[in-house]
């Protein structure tokens, strides 16, 4: 992990990142006074430790000591074929989760970046939106939509095909977790298509490249960054699911989350949750190490930049399969079906639209007639939204919205300190070590981390306070906040620094006149996530809510596993709302404002 | 007009950006094979006239049209066009050798053509030793040469440069604009080539189109444009020039500001309305005081307050009661020149020398 | 920490919602407003790792815990109950459902279900539910071992009374005949959520569930009395309760039979004073678990003891056999 | 060695990059208010030297003191230079006017004088128009105004300009040399400026000093670069020079390969490893084919084969039998020269122009 986050730290364009060497050694004495920077990790570093990777650790520690000393749970798990099958699926799905996750974002992020204010509000909102609904409920549409009487089926038979059997097998599993992974996907990508330079696309144009050449050639290599940023991002988060395989996997597309929380939830056998935790988070690493050696990235490298490490990686790895589909694509040019400039908008709508189609199960259901979620309903009514109009739902939002803002200012500041720690420092050790530990609560399983923190909260009377809850959401909206904000800083020229440096601005100043400013996109960005990391969580909230505390997530929760109360859908519908009337807003203003400054 | 090939036509072209007008109503011919400057202070339109014809921005209005045929709806990748970039946008993923391999890939020559002219077109511009370096590892002149050679390695028919050679040194500016200029002629390419450099314009160009806030002030072969300027803009543009506010006072007189008498050739056909007259420092000659000037030629007597060393020649800056500042320009043809600062001087020019215009001098 | 430790409340753990409403209406509020004692409620009552775990780490803030027999058997078996001393209370219709840790308030039941438009014939028996062949489609259950071993062994022959000490072999060797046909579900909403969506056939579930299905009218949902497993729902106390005292008053109170019977028409459970069973009519009686109106010889109720000395081991395999 | 206001001293400064040396060894001396110029190819290590400066790259070994003090340890912002990056380094997310009145927000100045100072900053550029608009929205040229602009506003103690004139157009480019060097001379600041121009480095600098592959070439005024280079490539790099491959032949006489005979002032002190000899083409006169030179002069004939029209200047290309191309300067006194292409001519120039070098000529 510090070889991989090592390469964090150096800036290899920058001129001024020296190479080690003797060198850089003897003048180690100068290079002190622009250690500044490393300080920014020690609030994130403190945080993340106290609060994730102590009581991680000392839950971990149950593995080898429950129920009695040893190594009983690893051989049980790795000497028990069904375990083992169960791992292998677990890194197939989240690989083929990824895979989807990508082919459906690298189209929508395009036109996000590229594409006109409208089509943009909409992807985005689109991309959004879902994240906005439980993923309980979430898994609950792809139960419909996948279904055997699901609209999927139902077009299948359409053909005169036989319906196919998804829900229960790892079919739906993946199709449901690739829409759950989309914005990590998206995120990543986008950063990296914006810095994309438009005379580059102009060259390979001038110098004979057709559309889809010009694409392949150039455009993809450039955003390769973002691609390796977003698939790890996918993977790692994937391979952490428990709920959508729990719902939707059936034996046969179950995974290692869903077995961690089984283990803890029905048997409370720590032990065995323990283990597999322990085995899901070398395995994470190890895949994490392995795609490192081949990419030459590292996880935290979001976006961004496309230096020589990504360069390097690129003629290593896909020199030769770049310059084939290329051929492809000049062959796709020729026949002129890539001239269209409408093509790629109508299919990433489309694509947008595919996204928002679990949404709109949710919309009639929010009006059943009977406390019962079915799809179609069997009557309608609006007894659901005036239930949710009662303290029961709204103290539970009020609740989430706390939490999940003070979540993003305390992790956004957190994190931004931490990133610029880690992109601008100079000590290279530290910056590497810094950005580990920050990403380790994405690679921990959190059901897992949720044991850890109710155990060790529990001790200091932090279960059941928003304090617990915020404390605990801060450590998982870290590693998104860290590393939305070191790509947006790895693009950062760093020649604006020096600027204000030598204008006279300390680096306090610099920080908060230039840099901050500069990267205020992947801030705003980053603490988006923040928030929806936070208002989305329900594992955590689920073992640390109780009595006084309650989020929205955990009565989601109550609502769907012990009461399927079709209020759950109109919260969805709520959030989705206000999120759509937010965006639409935004995007109204920005054009007036636009045209306004035009006509002045 | 002409069918032949590489002839290119701007008619009443025009590009409006948001808040202003970039390029406006530009009509020209460019011939085949022809090198063609466009020349112009900063913001005058120029890198926009040439991102129009390579495709990359779409005019407001006005057709474009090479070899008779408007452009308008011809993809930019089918436009076989060389075109070298104000900020090279070289693709910082590939290796210099794989950035200039790029275009001839895109016409699927074999491997062995491709390696041989990529070896050709590194040698051209001197970078044989950085074939394998990133463009990231380049310094910005570096940079600039290999965007040339990657520009010319797949000969297109056109070449379109916009300040290629900016950021270099003027030597190795100088190899380059000679072997340019050759690699134009011996390709019979037409190049139409963007500087700011009125040197540069000078030295390399067939014709040069002057532009200024997005229209052509003048257009010809730089001699038309050195000696003959049409306008006060031109005049002050191309080289050094000296240039005296003047009302008419007699026919072939015009009156200084300062009170001084210019005499002109009556050939020049001075305007009614002359408002601005112009002579070259190169054109004045210092002399002691002397004599009246021989006839065709003025006269007046000054004192040198500025002498600037520029290694070939000096530039003095003369002081003139009656025409005030006026800078002469003598060639270092043998060491030393015997005038000092603070001496007093006379200067002697040709009447046929000074350049008359009706509107005012800008910038 | 709870608000248990509030002079004058309790905080109960149930398991929210519609049932919390229930709940609430017939005990509680009737409780507080003769006691003056406020109540708490928390949802985590089916949580058993959670409320283990906040016993083990010494911060105990629930008093009363609505526990059904397997939660019951966990928690005995973790040690983490007080003794209740049961001595006063009396009158059950069932006195050996009492125990030395717990008072059982009503009985509710799990029944084999079926899907009419997918089982049209319809389920007679476990061995109805194992076989495969005869009656294709996705079985549905939940992920939770109670009942289901002891269904297994009946399909595979073994007679209610010789039910324990259980065989578990045989038991998993029979669940291993329907496991690729079979899905687990994690909770009773999920399980609901996939049978209303018509994706589960068949299966075994919370009697409540299956009949708010089939009331919902999304799919035609039957289910028979044969094998139904009762279990009865056990009111308990946690060592290191806040208040011992109110929690042990709260429990006699929802032994008075107006709270039973409240409870009866509030969520159609069966009461477990004899006094109020018999003050119902044949009718009514028809359609409660634990009656001998729906009595059959597939009938049983988990043996407690058996699972609260065994459960950690059975758990434990089942664990296994489920990732096997 | 002084602690006078404004002095820079580089000690041994040598900078490594992972595979090359960009600065090596580098030892000066900047007075204070002193025009300093660093001069060089690309590549040559000039911007890295500013950067060591400026503190935004540390030497790899070696010490820089300003006023005598070691500032290793001073960071940036506490050096009080103004920089102009060679790419501008505007913040992009600020209006012009915010960009220029960073600094002076910096320094705490009251608002009213801020106003001031960038309005008047504003106007030396030429850019008042623009005070408002984005740097995204300005065109390369104008953007480095402004950076500039930037740069002055605050009257730092140090100048240090990277190119900064580079993409502007000469008009502008020359407007702007006098009025930075009038600038640099009323504030009497030290600037230290890189350029690759030779032009510019020598009608604005006080001191040159000509790097090539991180070293200096040669340091010294504009006229010692000029008229007594101490190397080939100085002798090359600064304005044009004919070279000739020679070998001593006789005491003052120089054997040229192609069989001419050269003759040098002894005065010149000829190396023994004398390899090459250079003569201006300014320092050339055309003459028709005449007698013997006078003594002090060299002479030979030979066939014009290129007139190159340069505006104040003609620069023709004469093949000799016996020193192959020759470059002849000849200014535009009088418009045209008689000479055409094709014809034969003599040349006849000094035999003090001649200087010669031991190492073989570069670039
Ligand atoms: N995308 C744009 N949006 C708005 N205005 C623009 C845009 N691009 C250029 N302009 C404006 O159009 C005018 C012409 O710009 P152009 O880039 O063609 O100038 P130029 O002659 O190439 O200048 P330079 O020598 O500085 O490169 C300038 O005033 C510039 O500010
Ligand atoms: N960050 C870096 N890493 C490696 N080599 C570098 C780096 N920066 C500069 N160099 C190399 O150091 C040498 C000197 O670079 P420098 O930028 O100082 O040249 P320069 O004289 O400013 O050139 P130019 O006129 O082209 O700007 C060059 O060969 C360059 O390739
Ligand atoms: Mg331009
Ligand atoms: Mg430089």
């Amino acid at each position: 992990m510090a070889g991989l986050a090592e390469r964090v730290t150096t800036t290899p364009t920058s001129p001024d990142a020296d190479p080690s060497g003797p060198a850089s050694r003897t003048a180690g004495g100068r290079r002190r006074r622009r250690r500044g920077w490393d300080l920014g990790g020690v609030p994130a570093v403190l945080v993340v430790t106290l609060v994730f990777v102590l009581p991680v650790a000392i839950l971990c520690l149950r593995s080898v000591t429950e129920p009695t000393f040893g190594l009983e749970n690893f051989t049980r798990l790795l000497g028990h074929s069904g375990y083992v099958d169960n791992i292998v699926r677990t890194i197939l799905i989240s690989a083929a989760s990824t895979f989807v996750a990508l082919i459906f974002g690298y189209p929508i992020a395009y036109q996000m970046v590229h594409g006109g204010t409208w089509l943009c509000t909409f992807l985005t909102v689109a991309i959004m939106a879902p994240y906005l609904t439980s993923i309980l409920l979430r898994s609950f549409s792809w139960l419909v939509i996948l279904g055997r009487q699901g609209p999927v089926n139902k077009l299948i038979e359409q053909f005169g095909l036989e319906p196919i059997a998804m829900v229960f097998t790892p079919i739906a599993v993946v199709v449901s977790l690739s829409h759950y992974l989309l914005p990590l996907m998206i995120l990543p990508l986008a950063a990296t298509m914006r810095s994309v330079d438009d005379s580059r696309m102009r060259a390979a144009t001038s110098l004979g490249a057709g559309p889809a050449q010009a694409f392949v050639r150039v455009y993809l290599p450039l955003t390769k960054p973002g691609i390796q940023a977003g698939s790890v991002l996918c993977f790692v988060y994937g391979i952490g699911a428990f709920v959508i395989p729990a719902l939707l996997g059936g034996s046969k597309g179950s995974m290692l989350g869903s077995l961690i929380h089984s283990a803890i939830k029905q048997s409370g056998d720590y032990g065995l949750a323990s283990a597999a935790a322990l085995v899901l988070g070398a395995l994470v690493l190890v895949i994490v190490l392995v795609f490192q050696r081949l990419t030459g990235m590292s996880t935290t490298e979001l976006a961004g930049r496309s230096g020589p490490t990504a360069t390097r990686s690129a003629k290593r790895g896909g020199g030769r399969a770049l310059r084939l589909a290329g051929r492809a694509a000049g062959g796709l040019d020729r026949l002129g079906v890539t001239r269209s400039r409408r093509l790629p908008k109508v299919l990433a709508a489309a694509l947008g639209a595919l996204v928002l189609a679990p949404q709109f199960i949710v919309i009639p259901i929010s009006f059943a007639s009977t406390q019962a979620l079915i799809f179609p309903p069997v009557g309608y009514s609006t007894q659901w939204y005036a239930e949710f109009f009662t303290a029961s739902w709204l103290d539970p939002l009020a609740v989430s919205v706390r939490v999940a803002l003070f979540v993003t200012l305390i992790a956004g500041v957190l994190g931004t300190l931490a990133a610029m720690g880690v992109v601008r420092g100079t000590v290279r050790g530290w910056g590497a070590s810094t950005s580990t530990l920050m990403m380790l609560p994405l690679l921990f399983p959190t059901v897992v981390a949720a044991a850890g923190f109710y155990v060790e909260f529990e001790r200091i009377g932090l279960v059941d306070t928003e304090l617990g809850i915020v404390l605990a959401h801060v450590t998982l909206a870290l590693p998104f906040v860290f590393s939305v904000v070191s790509a947006g800083l790895r693009s950062l020229n760093p020649v604006y620094e020096r600027a204000a440096s030598s204008l006279g601005a300390r680096r306090t100043v610099q920080l908060r006149r230039i840099v901050l400013p500069l990267i205020a996109p992947s801030i705003l960005t980053a603490g988006l996530f923040a928030f929806l990391t936070s208002f989305d969580e329900s594992t955590v909230a689920i073992f640390l809510s109780g009595v006084h505390v309650k989020t929205l997530p955990k009565r989601i929760f109550e609502a769907l596993s012990l009461e399927t109360n079709p209020t759950v859908a109109v919260i969805s519908v709520f959030v989705m709302v206000c999120a759509a009337g937010i965006w639409l807003g935004y995007a109204l203003f920005r054009r007036l404002t636009q045209t306004s400054r035009s006509n002045s | 007009m002409t069918s032949s090939h590489g002839a290119i036509h701007f008619d009443n072209v025009r590009k409006e950006y948001a808040d202003q007008v970039a390029v406006d109503d530009l009509t020209l011919t460019i011939e085949p094979g022809e090198f063609f400057t466009v020349l112009g202070p900063s913001g005058s339109g120029k890198t926009t006239t040439l991102m129009m014809l390579a495709g990359f921005t779409d005019p407001t209005s006005g057709t474009i049209r090479v070899d008779g045929i408007d452009i308008a709806h011809v993809p930019s990748d089918k436009r076989n066009i060389g075109v070298v970039f104000q900020d090279y946008a070289l693709f910082p993923h590939m290796s210099v050798r794989d950035n200039l391999a790029f275009p001839l890939e895109m016409r699927k020559e074999p491997r062995k053509v491709i390696v041989e002219r990529v070896e050709r077109a590194l040698e051209l511009v001197d970078m044989a030793a950085a074939a394998d370096r990133l463009p990231d590892q380049l310094s910005g002149g570096q940079k600039q040469r290999i965007a040339v050679a990657r520009a010319v390695v797949f000969d297109p028919a056109f070449l379109l440069m916009d300040e290629p050679l900016g950021a270099l040194d003027r030597k190795l500016r100088q190899r380059l604009q000679v072997e340019l200029r050759q690699l134009q002629q011996a390709l019979k390419v037409t190049m139409v080539y963007v500087t700011h450099d009125q040197e540069e314009a000078m030295s390399m160009s067939d014709r040069i189109a002057l532009m200024n806030h997005g229209r052509i002030e003048q257009m010809g072969t730089p001699r038309e444009l050195y000696e003959h300027p049409r306008s006060a803009f031109v005049a002050d543009f191309l080289g050094t020039n000296n240039m005296f506010a003047v009302r008419p006072e007699a026919p072939g007189r015009l009156s200084v500001e300062n009170g001084g008498l210019l005499s002109v050739d009556d050939g020049g056909g001075v305007p009614a309305d002359a408002s601005v007259a112009a002579v070259r420092p190169e054109r004045i000659a210092l002399t002691d005081i002397a004599a009246a000037p021989p006839p065709g030629f003025s006269h007046c007597t000054g004192k040198i307050t500025h002498r600037l060393y520029l290694g070939s020649h000096t530039m003095y800056t003369v002081h003139s009661e009656t025409f005030g500042p006026v800078r002469v320009q003598m060639q270092h043809d043998d060491g030393e020149h015997p005038y000092r600062t603070a001496e007093t001087v006379g200067m002697i020019w040709r009447t046929r020398d000074v350049n008359v215009f009706g509107s005012t001098a800008e910038g | 920490s709870g608000g248990g430790d509030e002079k004058g409340s309790i905080t109960y753990a149930g398991f929210g919602g519609t049932y919390q409403e229930a709940v609430k209406a017939a005990l509680f509020d009737p409780y507080s407003k003769d006691t003056g004692v406020k109540v708490l409620y928390d949802s985590s009552g089916s949580d058993v790792a959670k409320l283990v775990q906040m016993s083990k780490s010494n911060a105990m803030t629930l008093d009363l815990i609505d526990a059904e027999d397997s939660s019951l058997a966990q928690f005995m078996a973790a040690g983490v109950l007080q003794p209740i001393d049961a001595k006063g209370l009396s009158g059950f219709a069932d006195p050996s459902a009492v125990t030395e840790y717990s008072v059982p308030w009503y009985t509710f039941s799990r029944n084999l279900f079926w899907n009419k438009d997918k089982v049209p014939g319809g389920l007679g028996s476990w061995a109805d539910l194992f076989d495969t062949k005869r009656i294709p489609g996705k079985r549905g259950m939940v992920a939770l071992p109670w009942g289901i071993i002891e269904g297994a062994l009946i399909a595979d022959g073994v007679t209610v009374d010789q039910l324990y000490p259980l065989d578990l072999n045989r038991a998993f060797a029979k669940l291993d005949t329907i496991r690729d046909d079979t899905v687990f579900f994690t909770s009773n909403g999920d399980l609901q959520n996939a049978i209303s969506q018509g994706e589960i056939a068949l299966g075994y579930g919370n009697l409540a569930r299956i009949k708010s299905i089939a009331k919902s009218g999304a799919v035609p949902l039957d289910y028979t009395w044969k094998g139904a497993v009762l279990s009865v729902q056990q009111l308990v106390i946690p060592k290191g309760a806040p208040d011992e005292p109110d929690a042990f008053n709260a429990i006699t109170y929802a032994l008075k039979p107006e709270v039973q019977k409240a409870i009866m028409d509030k969520l159609g459970y069966t009461p477990s004073l004899k006094s109020v069973l018999d003050g119902l009519d044949a009718t009514a009686r028809a359609d409660l678990p634990g009656t001998e109106e729906t009595a059959s010889d597939e009938t049983f109720r988990i043996d407690v003891d058996w699972w609260a000395k065994n459960g950690a081991d059975v758990l434990k395999r089942w664990q296994d056999w489920q990732n096997a």
